[in-house]
């Protein structure tokens, strides 16, 4: 039994530098949370409220941020001006889509990966990888002209298949890494109890169940998020939330408040999310480099 | 990362669980653990092989069709004046011309320079985050907080900090300037400081994943090494330098590795806060190339630069494949 | 070098006291084994010495000096850990180093320290290697060399060998005890293995639920346990243990139990003082005070019947049903009784031991 | 969806695309059928050049046409009024709007690969026509063609503003015409004359004239009144600085608004070729001439004097800063006036702000003979069919862009979102006329005597190159220019590094 800490004991040092780490802590808060707050609030402003500041320096007019009345009309200008509904449904299924898609496949391709052996694997799997880090704009060019001849711009089943390029080779790389975690020796042992080789194969499934399920969330987070495929390869009849809201940013007015409110729309969704499969972020978004 | 780690481990504990159940895991337990490997044993494989290849095949399909395919599609699109329909092959003169291409190698070099800046930032307060963090009651609810800005899209992150940035009615250029950092003119608007202020939006976005990459990092560093060291007599700030930081260099290699692609990979905020500009300042080479293929519609150009920025990643992975195979080679 | 005075230390995990009102003296350049199971307390005991856990109330002091406050740097202790907490990136010769180094030895005497550690625990052909490439001993060997290299004032040594083979372990035990007495320096060495306590230690402290048990020489604690559960837990194999009762029967105190009735001796009669007189008590004795025969050797003699027989190298270990329980007993290979057969027990009563039913002290 | 009338003669519908993503394996998808097709539907009954009017306007009913244009007022107003069209011509008609940028990124990829899935195309001048002008049909045949419904008007350089035509329609030749004038957005100078009848006695003790705007205001007027104020201001006065520049990250606005100061001095252009019509081999460029290092000179020394922000503010954010009450004066396209007057996104309105045409040139600053005048520059939008689209759509396309561009419609479209009149016709309707005076029930008709009576005109009138690699010409343009005004580079530099970009970049 011990602390959950390194010891540690009371000198002036360690007092000032508790002092020192909370006002950093506090600082950094202030710096990652205030853009939300921001955003937020200003989601309920008029386009004039929202261009309200204090003068150069004088700390105490920041009530000035608060001085407004709320409006609800950015909110839903988004849906009876702008077609959010349509977007939102957009941004589902191509997100959606190609998390299940890639998570399927992936799986059945990382099962295999993980509990077979042969020649090349090693490059296969670097492949595999590197499909997935490639630049975004550099796999566009080609992809785009592809796409092109084959009627898939501006179509969902199109951006499906582009979030695709980059889901599938996730999911298998973090899949194959979960497989290989499951003992094959499970397997074996239901097989030793008379089970065929699938049912032994269902039998690990509730294993890695719970994985499969953070990581399409995962996909899904990954492909909501993007913004050049959904513009170029989505343009059109396939607009994501995020391109929807880029091109809010009208010639004639820049509409500020319905902006902050299509960011709320298009960002809240995906920190519920967050949350939900918190415990496989850290996992999911190193590659699987890291676990927490 | 050697360790075996609570998300490894669980699937490994409840397999545990299900062996205990079974009364035939005599047999399965008298054998050595090392035994009990992931991989069949190579002799009398429970199931031919084929059928693997028949479930990888499908996965493997797509892939190709969206990735080599479009790859070899590069490579003859690089070597021609293209048009989306088709081209003239022109040989090498799209390699030969990027090369007295003045933007493209200030791309190259403005990658390196936002690169560089990017996550020489996001390390620094990204570790002393995560020791902070780690010392802290709260740390699960500050984790929470500090996770929000990684979960939103990059481009919508980009519109949200052009509205904070702006000169005539951004809060933060209020800030800056009632700080005294900035004088007169918004961040976006000058050459010297618009690369800064994409940095910091890259920065606000993703230290968190530094943080908590090293967080999990932290709580692996080995305990009694630690206590050793102080027993030795080294201070906490000695022990620090001394033990935690070795101990987290592998994790961080690969937060910084897996950064500095993403930093090729994503351009959204920089496109949306500022396109390039203001003048080339930055003008990044995936910016540039995005320029290129759907602005100028040189296809050929933009496909020779883009193959230079794959086999920049493509080195950048095979190092960070090696990173990650490593401890495994070094076990034990 | 240091007299180590823990007094009246209690340690709290939350709600949880894992050690409780301890108290203990470790004389100056002694060796001190604390000496239990795991969760006893001894590794929190150990923790608090180096100051790797605060005190939660009493003092702890080496010579004159309370420790409760100081950091383990400023403590002058030397700790081999359980795991041996070697540096992984650092070599042999710098894991030895190290704690010169912080102190801010000069080279020179770094040098000389580190060969002449590494001299005396013959590593001296490790020194570039780095922790991954050496083996469990070695490694156990480099840890030592980090402890020994400073000459503190007290060595805690964490359960240092439990972790290598059992040869090597056997070893080891006589190098350890064998650097103590060369080093002179006061060494508090924890262990759950009683047989490592029992043939170091000058002095051994036993402990269980975070109690102090016995304090007292290898010899004092083997011969004279305090309590049943000292005695249950050191000595292998385990000593044997019947509920009897006692019964007076004119000047005798008989013993008896359902299989048999034997009487104290007259000193151990004045030591029972009374106190459980026609009450019910624990008969303890270790397998190398019982001796077996196939014939009745006396009247006082138990009778049973052979369960199994094991075979230990030197000795033969017999397990002998006896009514309702079964007890063990130690003999020679040649004994030639078979499972099933009927057999005889006698009792050396000069090494038997009557405990408290209730409380389980020790009368004699 | 199985219904397939008879009269259908080209169909592209989901179901091949159905097919042919099974083809290539992608039906695996199962999403085939969310497929959101751009898809153009043609039906045709033909007529004679006999048959009725409505006969001809009523031939390709039932067909359905996509068109692709930027989100300005007049696509939203016609999309308010599309039910028109459709009981007119029982055409549907889908109309996408989306950023300039990303028009011009779609309309290439459509036109360049050999597709239609836009068969009208929003036809920007420069960033659209210059670079696609071949693959756009050529109107002109299909002017005074009698199986096809006619405007009374006519489609001649008459009925349209003066080169409004010329400026969308005619590309690397007189003779074809790619696209009717649909839209237009005209550089006007907007002012803030309350400020300056306040501020004009400090002003004329300084400079010893007075604080005004007019037509014959000149650039170093400009550079006058940008000093003062930044003076005024930087002594703690609650002014807001005197001028902005466009020099955001829109690179052809960001060129426009250099153009305009040169072209007033001397009527300078970039390359010697027909600033209407333009060349596809513009030759060797004027920059690095003197005037043109002195017009970088002047540029740079307004930039020095302008709101601080120049660099980050586009068209957009620019007319925000001016809509805030940060600038008194900007340069600015004229269709923005309805914005400004809107008391609820505004501060500049209620008659606050006053609007005149561009600056014009100051004779001392012009080394290269010729006039000063009124440099003003635009965007005209025309409406274009695509050229790879089969003949029956583009007929059936036709009567969109004749429709749109008709007066009717133009006035609609005016007295709803605002927006630009391009058939000089709608300028003499009375109400139109009345606008033009506060109180204005159309904003944008207070900007109409700058805009129709001196920038549209020649000589002030500019349109800039026209030449196939236009956008990669805007882009270093303005990269350029913007790294001079951050002070990375000499004017002389500057001129030095677009001329050798330039050239090189048109093989000259």
């Amino acid at each position: 039994m011990a602390s959950r800490d390194v010891v540690s004991y009371d000198t002036p040092l360690s007092r000032a530098l508790k002092v020192l780490a909370g006002l950093f802590l506090a600082l950094y808060l202030v710096w990652t949370l205030l853009p939300f707050f921001v955003m937020f609030v200003s989601s309920f402003k008029d386009l004039l409220e929202a261009f309200k500041l204090p003068a150069v320096g004088d700390w105490a007019g920041i009530t000035v941020f608060f001085e407004f009345t709320p409006t609800f009309k950015h909110y839903t200008s988004l849906f009876t001006e702008n077609s959010f509904g349509t977007y939102i449904l957009n941004s589902l299924i191509a997100a959606g889509g190609s998390a299940v898609i890639s998570v399927i496949f992936g799986s059945l391709a990382a099962y295999s990966l993980s509990r077979v052996d042969f020649r090349g694997k090693q490059d296969l799997f670097f492949w595999i990888i590197s499909t997935r880090m490639a630049p975004v704009v550099a796999v566009m060019v080609p992809l785009y002209a592809i796409f092109r001849s084959l009627d898939l711009v501006g179509t969902l089943p199109g951006l499906i298949l582009a979030y695709t390029t980059f889901n599938l080779p996730f999911a298998i790389w973090i899949l194959k890494g979960f497989f290989d975690n499951v003992p094959f020796a499970i397997e074996e042992a239901q097989m030793v109890d008379g089970s065929t080789r699938f049912q032994a194969f269902r039998s690990i499934l509730p294993l890695v169940a719970p994985g499969i399920g953070a990581f399409v969330v995962l996909c899904i987070l990954f492909a909501w998020n993007d913004f050049l495929f959904a513009a170029i390869i989505g343009s059109g009849g396939a607009k994501t939330l995020p391109v929807a809201t880029r091109e809010l940013v009208q010639p004639q007015n820049i509409q500020w408040g319905s902006i902050m409110a299509a960011g709320v729309v298009t960002t809240a969704p995906m920190m519920l999310l967050g949350l939900v499969i918190r415990k496989y972020l850290v996992t999911g978004l190193t590659m699987g480099a890291v676990k927490e | 990362m050697t360790d075996v780690s609570p998300i490894s481990a669980n699937p490994r504990e409840v397999a545990a669980q299900i062996f205990r159940a079974r009364a035939h895991s005599a047999e399965v337990e008298a054998r050595p653990q090392s035994e009990i490997t992931n991989k069949p044993r190579s002799f009398n494989p429970p199931m031919p092989k084929r059928y693997y290849y028949y479930l990888m095949a499908p996965a493997i399909a797509i892939l190709a069709f969206i990735s080599l395919y479009p790859f070899f599609w590069l490579i003859v699109m690089s070597l021609q004046d293209v048009d989306i329909g088709g081209g003239e092959w022109v040989g090498f003169k799209n390699y030969v011309k990027l090369f007295s291409d003045g933007r493209f190698l200030d791309g190259w070099w403005l990658l390196a320079q936002y690169s560089v800046m990017c996550l020489g930032l996001q390390v620094g307060l990204g570790v002393l985050l995560a020791v902070v963090v780690n010392s802290s009651k709260y740390e699960k609810y500050l984790v929470t907080a500090l996770l929000m800005p990684m979960m939103m899209a990059p481009a919508v992150a980009g519109l949200l900090w052009l509205f904070l940035y702006n000169g005539t009615f951004g809060w933060y250029h209020w800030i800056l300037q009632s700080a005294g950092i900035l004088d007169n003119a918004s961040i976006l608007a000058s050459a010297n400081t618009a690369m800064y202020a994409i940095v910091l939006v890259d920065v606000w976005q993703w230290t968190p994943l530094i943080t908590i990459i090293a967080l999990a990092g932290l709580k692996r560093v080995p305990r009694d090494q630690l206590e050793a060291n102080m027993v030795d007599g080294a201070s906490p700030l000695r022990n620090f330098f001394a033990i935690t930081m070795p101990n987290l260099y592998p994790v961080l290699l690969i937060a910084v590795l897996l950064r500095f692609m993403d930093n090729f990979r994503f351009i959204d905020s920089v496109l949306v806060l500022t396109g390039g500009g203001p003048g080339s300042a930055t003008k990044i080479l995936p910016v540039y190339l995005f320029e290129v293929a759907f602005k100028f519609f040189k296809l050929g150009r933009g496909a020779a630069i883009a193959l230079t920025l794959l086999i920049v990643t493509i080195i950048l992975g095979k190092l960070l494949v090696r990173v990650f195979e490593k401890p495994q080679n070094e076990k034990g | 070098m240091a007299t180590v005075t823990i007094k009246n230390v209690w340690k709290y995990y939350g709600e949880t006291p894992a050690v409780k009102d301890l108290n203990i003296t470790c004389p100056d350049g002694s060796f001190v084994s604390i000496l239990g199971p795991s969760g006893c307390g001894k590794s929190s005991t150990m923790r608090m010495l180096a100051g790797l856990e605060h005190i939660s109330a009493g003092d702890i002091l080496f010579d004159d000096q309370r420790v409760n406050d100081l950091a383990p740097k400023d403590r002058d202790v030397a700790m081999v850990f359980e795991n041996y907490a070697l540096y992984p990136h650092k070599t042999v010769y710098e894991n030895i180093a190290n704690p010169l180094r912080l102190r801010k030895a000069s080279e020179d005497t770094i040098k000389a320290r580190v060969t002449g550690a590494a001299k005396l625990l013959e590593i001296s052909h490790l020194l570039e290697r780095r922790p991954h490439e050496l083996s469990g001993g070695q490694k156990q060997r480099v840890a030592i060399g980090r402890a020994i290299v400073r000459e503190p004032k007290l060595f805690l040594f964490d359960e240092p060998i439990a972790h290598l083979d059992a040869k090597l372990r056997a070893h080891m035990r006589g190098e350890i005890k064998h650097l103590q007495r060369s080093l002179g320096t006061t060494m508090i060495y924890v262990t759950h293995d009683q047989l490592e306590a029992l043939s170091m230690a000058d002095y051994i402290a036993v402990m269980h639920d975070g109690e102090l048990q016995q304090w007292g020489t290898p010899a004092e604690i083997f011969n004279h346990p305090v309590n049943a559960w000292v005695a249950g837990f050191v000595g292998e194999p385990a000593m044997n243990f019947l509920t009897c009762d006692i019964k007076g029967q004119g000047d005798d105190v008989l013993l008896r139990h359902s299989n048999f009735e034997i009487p104290l001796l007259p000193g151990q009669v004045r030591q029972l003082n009374g106190a459980a007189q026609a009450g019910t008590a624990r008969m303890g004795v270790r397998p190398d005070a019982l001796s077996i025969s196939m014939t009745r050797p006396d009247e006082a003699a138990m009778q049973g019947e052979i369960f199994v027989n094991e075979l230990l190298g030197g000795d033969m270990l017999v397990e002998v049903q006896l009514d309702d329980c079964r007890i063990r007993v130690k003999t020679t290979p040649e004994f030639e009784g078979k499972p099933g057969e009927n057999c005889f027990l006698s009792v050396n009563r000069d090494k038997w031991h009557v405990f408290d039913a209730g409380d389980g002290h020790a009368y004699f | 969806m199985f219904y397939r009338p008879k009269t259908a003669q080209a169909t592209r519908i989901s179901r091949r695309r159905f097919l042919e993503l099974g083809g290539y394996g992608a039906t695996m998808l199962g999403t085939g059928s969310l497929a959101v097709g751009l898809n153009s539907t043609i039906m045709s009954t033909p007529v004679q050049a006999a048959s009725s009017d409505e006969a001809k306007w009523k031939q390709y009913a039932g067909s359905k046409l996509t068109f692709l244009s930027e989100n300005t007022p007049p696509s939203f107003a016609i999309r308010d009024n599309i039910k028109a069209f459709y009981d007119l011509t029982g055409i549907e008609v889908e109309i996408l709007t989306d950023d300039l940028p990303v028009v011009q990124q779609k309309c290439g990829i459509d036109l360049r690969s050999g597709k239609s899935d836009y068969t009208l195309q929003y036809v920007q001048d420069k960033p659209i026509g210059s670079p696609f002008a071949d693959f756009y049909v050529d109107l002109s045949k299909m002017f005074g063609d009698e199986t096809l419904p006619q405007d009374m008007e006519g489609y001649g350089d008459d009925a349209w503003f003066e080169n409004f035509l010329s400026a969308c329609g005619r590309f690397y030749s007189g003779e074809k015409i790619i696209a009717l004038p649909y839209d237009a957005a005209i550089a006007v100078t907007f002012f803030r004359q309350d400020l300056f009848e306040k501020h004009t006695k400090d002003f004329e003790a300084e400079y010893g004239y007075r604080l005004e705007y007019n037509a014959d205001s000149t650039w170093k007027n400009v550079l006058d009144i940008a000093t003062f104020f930044k003076k005024l201001k930087e002594g703690g006065a609650d002014v807001p600085y005197g001028y902005a520049q466009h020099q955001g990250s829109f690179a052809w606005t960001t060129q426009l608004d250099i153009q305009r100061m040169m072209f007033a001095h001397g009527r300078w252009i970039d390359f010697n070729i027909d600033d209407k019509i333009g060349s596809k081999e513009p030759g060797p460029t004027n920059w690095g001439d003197a005037q043109s290092v002195l017009m970088l000179e002047k540029f740079k020394a307004l930039a020095d004097v302008s709101h601080p922000d120049n660099l980050a503010n586009g068209t957009l954010e620019l007319n925000t800063v001016y809509q805030s009450g940060n600038i008194a004066m900007q340069v600015q396209y004229h269709e923005f006036a309805a914005s400004v007057e809107d008391a609820n996104t505004s501060v500049a309105a209620g008659g606050k702000t006053a609007y005149a045409p561009c600056p014009k040139g100051e004779a001392d600053w012009i080394l290269n003979g010729g006039p000063a005048v009124n440099g003003t520059n635009c965007g005209i939008g025309g409406i274009g069919i695509n050229a790879n689209a089969p003949e029956e759509l583009q007929r059936a396309a036709y009567l969109f862009a004749i429709w749109s561009t008709s007066k009717n419609i133009q006035y609609d479209v005016l007295k709803g979102l605002g927006g630009t009149p391009t058939r000089k016709s709608v300028l003499e309707i009375p109400e139109v006329q009345a606008a033009q005076q506060r109180p204005s029930a159309m904003p944008n008709a207070l900007t109409f005597d700058a805009v129709y009576n001196y920038g549209i005109k020649d000589p002030n009138f500019v349109l800039g190159p026209k030449i196939p690699e236009a956008n990669e010409y805007h882009s270093i343009i303005a990269s350029e220019t913007q790294r001079m005004l951050s002070g990375d580079m000499s004017p002389e530099e500057t001129a030095a590094s677009l001329k050798s970009q330039l050239d090189d970049l048109n093989e000259a």
